[in-house]
């Protein structure tokens, strides 16, 4: 019984605050809103220790001998899931109460973080791939609404738009794939895929190929390589919406999808390896441009496309497991440093260039606690959840079929790479003086109260998985996935599981303290940027990605509509409407020539149709 | 006097003016000779009508060409009158300059 | 038609035409002569004893006189248009009937030069020709008041045209007839016992009608626009010389006998002597030909006395303007000529004489 | 014999009717329209209807033709460019001899055998048949003529109105 009411909660609440009690305050529909979430959040409770019988479906629409229908089920996999999506889901509506309490018509917001929270569940409970299809629409769908939130500023509501095209293109992707799989399996049910791929053996090209277009629509939505260029420009969006959507949900379905048809990936081996190489790569290039960023809110999207390159270079060796620790401790301290910065920019009135922040430590100190256990947790110092999350990955690169060292050593310098620019954020935003016009004061207690329990979870949340090598705790996370996502593999790599955490750890530390060496002190902080000048402009510039996009793809595509509407429309398709009727005024010209005016003309016609008359009378007759 | 060798002889000089009627109307550009010409194609008939009269005995041909001359005289009248308006307005009896009712 | 005939046929014609051309001369002695007489003086009687020479002295004058082609003359049409006047009046001698017949040998010869059965309408016909020589003559001496004497001549000639034709359908009704000679024949023989049987007591107002227009078809005075000396000098042929200005002048005279001639033959009983008939008469002389002789005689004595009632009319009655000109043509003279046409035809219903 | 005369005055009325057509100033063509319509009167009288060619020559020379030179005095017209451009007279003689051609040919296919003995037609006998056989054609003749004047009155007032510019 509970599956209906998650459901069911955050869409009534959507629809409650959208379309019938539109014109409430800021607090009544954020109250309504954080209600429903948490609703949601007791009846995933529920359904862990009460779980439902069978799926609870019904028949959607039949064509041909295909029959689709809406089934939601839960398994460890999905409740899991659910449990990140609806807890910090409710801690963010609870933090918007305060944070949005200025705007005058905020049941709009609540309205559609309501409505994105419904479609998250859709997309993760659901059993088929056309379930999941729909929610990933619906997802879209809110992150635009809410990144466009403020859409009388024009760039707001293009960054939206870049978002939901560049997110289209992935879900075209994932389409192509769902028919592939279609094609493959002929059926869209994930337990019935899964049982297929144990009995039967496929083509391994069309499983290659399914999985490559799989993994286009997870790249679209989890920005990676290609498509990632709408995530640090969705920082447009509030920063609630920034922390739930682009930190902790949205971009962790690409995961969980890939995740959720672990048994395909497994056998299509050259698609695992792009993905790991495309992982990697991803995660190198925003962690450099994250070194050089301006922006809080900029530096903390590319840590978040970095931190997902690392997820998928984890699936891409095979570590499901791994990646799904690293989707929940990430979604803790990754939200939490996103509500952080979002109460430093309340605080400073909507400033959010780090360079014009600084000393914020004394005026905003629970801040400042919360956002520094957040940043030695994501800067991956043991025992706080980051270090062992990354260390699982670290290891699993390691131990990976093909690559597995230079894997392990790029991953390294990631890791290496994300402590040094987060401490440069902790570092210039609170120590030092402060360097604004402003003057920032604490934010409310709505605002605080999640953040200390995020905090918490930032903590507690790296000893769930915490590998049986340190012989402390159970790997208890390894227990409950282990009949979705199968064994963990143990596989060999060049060391061992403990000498790699250590070199981990030393990796880290080092990186903290040549950070906080460089950034405590204002008069040292222009010093890394005169070292890195030439690479300094081009992470400042993000390697140009977005204008290269411009004019390889926008650029050509307008002349091609130019083209179309200039030239071809007007000339071709109008010239052949107006063919007929020019053709007409020519002959009626024409004709107008026989009419002179002039009698004696006309006589003549006369004189010849009479001849023609004769001869026709006496045809017979030879003159 | 009463019948000739061949009839062949008025016929030809009737189909001869009529000939030379319809050459006339149609070359000339003067007006008024366009009206003669008209008038000598009418002759030719009547002159054919008149054989046939006399050829067959019977009346019927001799009426036909009095009222045949009656009905020219008015056409010539009216002719005349509308030549003369054309004259006031174009000061010239020349039938290429009355082309306005053109295409 | 042997030899023979064809010669007394040419004969017979040059006969008459001489005779016709004759009475111009003798018309010019009458016309001074009456003139002087009505203006009580005495004419011209230095030439010749009386006189009598003048025409032959004019003759002669207009003969030796010398005939100028002005330049800018449509050289062709001027020097025909003469012609073309005198042509068509000597050509209307043909159908008038000077007497009954004469013989020669056993044969009968008539006394006109061709009995038409359509004589009267010959004539019209004829004479309806006149125009083209005014026409022609004014146009091409291509002067303005030539031009518009010929305008004139030319409409009142043809508006003339009706009301003689319609003067003349009453007697023509009445006798059946379109032969000139028939119609003598049917006037012999007296009417309620103390009259001629002439066509004028039958036909008092068709012979008005014919009489009037008569005078405006040779342009006799009171119809003289065309040539009235105050506006148009001498009208159309103001350009011509001396014999072509004769030739006009001649053509003139010759329409007047022809046009008196038929008003004798029609109305006045042609060459009838009043109470006597041909018979009666015939038994006295003896002799066909002397008989033919007195019939010619009677009918010029007739023809005369029209003439002298021309001259006379001419020096007394004055010009007409041409609208009144026109407004008696067609508002006068037209409606009784129709009339005179329904009483005759009532009067034939009644007393169908033939 | 009466053929040769026949032969000859047609000859002259072609020629006075080719000349017509021909000559440059409207009077002579005028001029020669009255000697062909002489010659016509001459050949119906050798056709035996004399009272056709007195008609002929009253209504149509008496009358019509000196209409004719009427409008052709008033109106004198230069003789220049009588003729239409080259193309026009040989294209409309070709046309007229093409059709005299087909005309003559169907003429003579139908043609009766001469029946003879055809009197001259007398006054009295078309007098008789205008009003008995062709008293409808007479009667409405007479309205066409009524309405023939009316016409000529109305051209020429309206000739009167308009300003003579």
């Amino acid at each position: 019984m509970m599956m209906p009411l998650l459901l069911a909660a955050p869409l009534i609440g959507a629809i409650v605050n959208g379309l019938i009690l539109r014109p409430a305050t800021a607090k009544r529909a954020g109250v309504i809103a954080s209600i429903a979430a948490l609703t949601s959040f007791a009846s995933v409770m529920v359904q862990h220790f009460a779980p439902d019988a069978g799926p609870f479906e019904w028949t959607w629409f039949t064509v041909g001998e295909l029959t689709v229908k809406w089934s939601f089920a839960s398994d460890p996999l999905t409740w899991m899931m659910c449990a990140v999506v609806t807890g910090i889901g409710s801690l963010i509506h609870i933090y918007s109460i305060g944070y949005m309490s200025h705007e005058h018509n905020a049941y709009r917001y609540f309205a559609y973080l309501n409505f994105f929270l419904f479609n998250m569940l859709v997309l993760i409970t659901s059993t088929s791939l056309l379930g999941m299809f729909v929610g990933w629409e619906g997802v879209g769908l809110c992150s635009y609404l809410l990144i466009g939130y403020w859409f009388e500023d024009i760039n707001k509501a293009k960054a939206g738009m870049k978002a939901f095209i560049v997110n289209r293109i992935g879900d075209a992707g994932f389409l192509i794939g769902i028919f592939i799989c279609y094609q493959l399996f002929k059926t869209l049910n994930f337990a019935e895929i899964a049982k297929l791929l144990d009995t039967q053996t496929f083509d391994v090209r069309m499983l290659n190929l399914a999985a490559f277009f799989l993994f286009i629509g997870a790249m679209g939505k989890s920005a990676q390589i290609p498509l990632y260029v709408w995530l640090p420009d969705a920082m447009a969006g509030p920063t609630p919406v920034s922390a739930l959507i682009h930190a902790a949900t949205m971009v962790t379905a690409g995961i969980y999808l890939i995740c959720r048809m672990n048994g395909l990936f497994l056998v299509a081996q050259d698609t695992s390896l792009f993905i790991a190489i495309i992982g990697i790569s991803t995660a190198l290039l925003s962690a450099l441009i994250a070194t050089s960023q301006r922006d809080i809110k900029k530096v903390l999207a590319y840590s978040t496309v970095s931190q997902l390159g690392l997820m998928f270079l984890a699936l891409g060796c095979g570590a499901y497991l791994a990646a799904i620790f690293h989707v929940m401790t990430h979604a803790f301290f990754k939200a939490l440093l996103f509500l952080g910065s979002g109460s430093v920019i309340h605080a400073c009135e909507g400033e959010q260039d780090i360079w014009k922040m600084g000393g914020l430590k004394k005026k905003l100190p629970s801040t400042f606690l919360t956002f520094t256990i957040g940043t030695i947790a994501i800067a991956g110092i043991p025992p706080l959840a980051g270090f062992f999350s990354k260390d699982m990955i670290l290891y699993s690169a390691l131990t990976a079929k093909s690559y597995g060292t230079t894997f392990w050593i790029l991953g390294l310098l990631v890791s290496f790479l994300t402590a040094f620019y987060m401490v440069r954020v902790w570092a210039l935003t609170f120590l030092g003086e402060y360097r604004g016009d402003k003057h920032p004061h604490e934010s409310p207690a709505t605002m605080l109260i999640p953040l200390y329990i995020l905090a918490f979870g930032s903590i507690v949340a790296g000893f769930l998985g915490m590998p049986e090598g340190l012989h402390l705790l159970p790997n208890y996370l390894e227990a409950f996935l282990h009949p979705v996502l199968g064994p963990l593999v143990e596989g060999h790599g060049a060391l061992s599981e403990e000498r790699a955490m250590a070199v981990a750890t030393v990796s880290a530390i080092i990186a903290c303290s040549l950070g906080f060496y460089f950034y405590s002190k204002p008069e040292r902080s222009e010093t890394p940027g005169k070292i890195l000048v030439p690479f300094k402009t081009v992470f400042e510039n993000k390697f140009w990605v977005d204008e290269l996009y411009g004019l390889v793809i926008v650029k050509p595509f307008d002349a091609l509509c130019a083209f179309f509407a200039k030239f071809f429309d007007p000339n071709i398709i109008d010239g052949l409407v107006l063919l007929p009727s020019k053709a007409a005024q020519g002959m009626g010209s024409l004709l107008v020539l026989l009419q002179t005016g002039i009698v004696q003309t006309y006589l003549l016609f006369f004189v010849f149709g009479l001849l023609v008359l004769f001869m026709v009378l006496l045809k017979g007759v030879v003159l | 006097m009463s019948n000739f060798s061949s009839v062949y002889w008025t016929q030809f000089i009737a189909i001869a003016l009529i000939g030379l009627g319809m050459v006339g109307f149609l070359i000339r550009r003067n007006a008024i000779v366009v009206l003669m010409s008209i008038e000598l194609m009418l002759n030719g008939v009547n002159l054919l009508l008149i054989e046939a009269a006399h050829r067959s005995g019977s009346a019927d041909g001799t009426m036909l060409v009095v009222f045949i001359i009656t009905i020219a005289a008015g056409e010539v009248a009216v002719g005349l009158g509308i030549l003369l308006n054309l004259y006031r307005i174009k000061h010239s009896s020349d039938t290429e300059l009355y082309k306005e009712l053109q295409g | 038609m042997d030899q023979f005939d064809f010669i007394v046929l040419a004969v017979k014609t040059l006969v008459i035409l001489v005779l016709i051309i004759q009475v111009v001369p003798v018309m010019i002695y009458l016309e001074r002569k009456i003139a002087a007489l009505i203006q009580d003086r005495p004419g011209p009687n230095r030439v010749g004893p009386l006189g009598l020479l003048q025409p032959v002295a004019d003759a002669l004058k207009l003969l030796m006189k010398e005939d100028p082609v002005p330049s800018n003359v449509n050289k062709f049409l001027f020097q025909i248009a003469p012609f073309l006047a005198v042509m068509p009046a000597c050509l209307s001698l043909a159908a008038l009937p000077l007497g009954d017949f004469f013989e020669i040998g056993d044969r009968k010869y008539l006394l006109q030069i061709a009995d038409l059965n359509v004589g009267l309408l010959y004539i019209f016909a004829i004479g309806s020709l006149g125009i083209y020589g005014t026409l022609f003559g004014g146009w091409a001496s291509n002067n303005k008041f030539s031009l518009i004497g010929a305008m004139r001549s030319a409409s009142q000639i043809v508006s003339y045209e009706i009301p003689l034709a319609l003067g003349v359908t009453g007697a023509v009704m009445m006798y059946g007839t379109l032969s000139l000679r028939e119609m003598v024949f049917k006037q012999s023989g007296l009417l309620l016992g103390v009259l001629p049987n002439w066509g004028v007591f039958y036909q008092p107002l068709g012979f008005l009608v014919f009489f009037v227009a008569a005078f405006a078809e040779t342009n006799r005075l009171p119809f003289d626009l065309p040539e009235t000396e105050a506006e148009l000098v001498a009208g159309f042929h103001t350009e011509y010389g001396s014999m072509s200005f004769a030739s006009f002048f001649m053509a003139e005279y010759m329409a007047m006998t022809t046009m008196s001639a038929v008003m004798t033959t029609v109305y006045f009983g042609g060459w009838q002597i009043p109470y006597l008939s041909d018979e009666a008469l015939f038994s006295m002389i003896g002799s066909r030909n002397i008989l033919a002789l007195i019939q010619v005689a009677v009918f010029f004595t007739k023809v005369m006395v029209f003439m002298c009632i021309y001259v006379w009319v001419r020096w007394t009655l004055p010009r007409f303007r041409f609208d009144q000109l026109m407004k008696l043509s067609w508002g006068n003279l037209i409606p009784i000529g129709l009339i005179n046409i329904v009483l005759t035809a009532i009067g034939l219903y009644f007393w169908d004489k033939r | 014999m009466t053929d040769g005369i026949f032969i000859a005055i047609g000859i002259f009325t072609l020629l006075c009717g080719s000349s017509v057509i021909l000559c440059k100033s409207p009077v002579y063509s005028a001029f020669s329209l009255i000697l062909s319509f002489f010659g016509l009167a001459g050949l119906y009288i050798l056709l035996e209807s004399p009272f056709i060619a007195v008609i002929q020559v009253l209504v149509y020379t008496g009358a019509i033709v000196v209409l004719f030179v009427y409008v052709v005095m008033l109106m004198n017209p230069n003789s220049s460019g009588a003729y239409r451009n080259w193309i026009f007279m040989i294209v409309s003689a070709f046309l007229a001899w093409a059709v005299s051609l087909y005309l003559l040919k169907a003429l003579t296919l139908g043609v009766a055998p001469a029946v003879g003995g055809a009197h001259a037609l007398s006054l009295k006998e078309v007098a008789t048949l205008l009003f008995t056989k062709y008293l409808w054609p007479f009667e409405i003749l007479s309205i066409f003529l009524v309405v023939m004047i009316v016409a000529v009155f109305a051209l020429a007032k309206q000739s009167k109105e308009t300003p003579n510019e």
